[in-house]
């Protein structure tokens, strides 16, 4: 498993390419790429900011692949966060988890990202035409999280 | 001594990201940090209020009200995370 | 939306880019990748043959995706599958989706990998040491897609 | 006349991908069109079986037994599907 918390952006493709590359026994990546909106509740976007908690985020998103592993029959998971200024159609982040079948990678693949967005010490800072201001946690994140609790 | 970092709306509200503190005794929890915090007045005061949303983690791992500080602990205060 | 069946094998990096460029409406992007296996029911496969049915295929594949999205407020959907000789770690099937926000483009992309199961016409022949064998339908699947009717 | 298709596992039994047929009166469902086949013996007997698990199609899309064949209906006969 991988973690990476960094400015840079990545490739994609490249990424999911090697993260199966030579494994034969994977027969499904399920991945998820999450992107820079240019719009965020009725407010035009032209610009975010990550910040995060060096460290405790590694840390946090270690944890959550943990989980996941423990949970799920899954080979692998790698998670790539980025932070730093980023703009609309960026690349925020990307979730891949393989396994035999599909089923366990779909389900460790969403339950990593709705943890992630509950869990994991990174903050939003929108700037629109009227200033910047720091995103609000959303409800249904902490409802999309909660229902891995009923499993 | 403690370490206590600041982050996101937090940091630029106190205007500060971290500070090396000596609490008093009696200052042994989370809770009673905060209460202490929340008692040097203006933003300290509105943006550690009890019905803010504020997260807490002790050496990079969430933390309540009545989790013990341990001596050269690095306590943070954020907003809930807005990450993904 | 774009369903595509094809024997070339496709460039799931560059698919993806090309899915969700110039969109800024787009926050999320949940993908499936299958790939071939080596062993299915503990019989070493060294190559499969996928087999379709011209003109029903591409039309039950559209039919998924246009369900889909009429179940949840999802931007696109892009499918392609393969069809032909296959070996071992080759690409199967890609199934993207594009959406606002991460929980109707994961609820869509499963939803139609799982009908894409149990609904398009293809058939899977692998080459083991012990001879050629029709892959029989597995009944996860058929539960995996019954479990979208209680929705 | 309608156009019969086979698929896979049934293709290979029966030697045949397609063929042409004119089914005499009395055939005018997929039931009855499989019940026909199958008096041809040998494989048609065993392939179309009550008890196989076999799908049909017409005019490309799916089917159950009871499903009417219009004139110059495209009929596919095969085993369920394995995609994916």
């Amino acid at each position: 498993m991988e973690v990476r918390v960094q400015e840079a952006d990545f490739d994609f493709g490249a990424e999911i390419a090697a993260f199966r590359a030579g494994k034969p026994k994977i027969g499904a990546v399920a991945s998820f790429l999450g992107l820079v909106r240019d719009v965020n509740d009725e407010a035009a976007v032209r610009e975010m900011t990550l910040e995060h908690y060096p460290g405790m985020t590694e840390k946090a998103l270690e944890e959550i692949v943990a989980e996941a592993k423990g949970r799920w029959d899954i080979f692998d998971a790698l998670v790539i966060h980025r932070v730093g200024p980023l703009r609309p159609c960026d690349q925020i982040v990307l979730v891949a988890v393989s396994s035999a079948h599909r089923g366990e990678a779909f389900a460790a693949c969403e339950f990593i990202m709705d943890y992630l967005k509950t869990r994991a010490p990174f903050w939003k800072k929108e700037e629109t035409p009227a200033g910047g201001r720091w995103v609000d946690a959303r409800e249904t994140d902490d409802k999309a999280a909660l229902r891995w609790r009923e499993k | 001594m403690i370490t206590v970092l600041y982050f996101a709306r937090l940091r630029e509200s106190l205007g500060t990201d971290r500070e090396q503190l000596a609490p008093p005794p009696g200052v042994a929890t989370v809770g009673q940090l905060a209460d202490w915090l929340r008692d040097r007045g203006g933003n300290w005061t509105t943006e550690l209020a009890a019905d803010k949303p504020v997260r807490v983690a002790v050496n990079q791992e969430m933390a309540s009200p009545d989790t013990l500080l341990p001596d050269g602990a690095e306590v943070a205060f954020f907003p809930p995370v807005t990450g993904g």
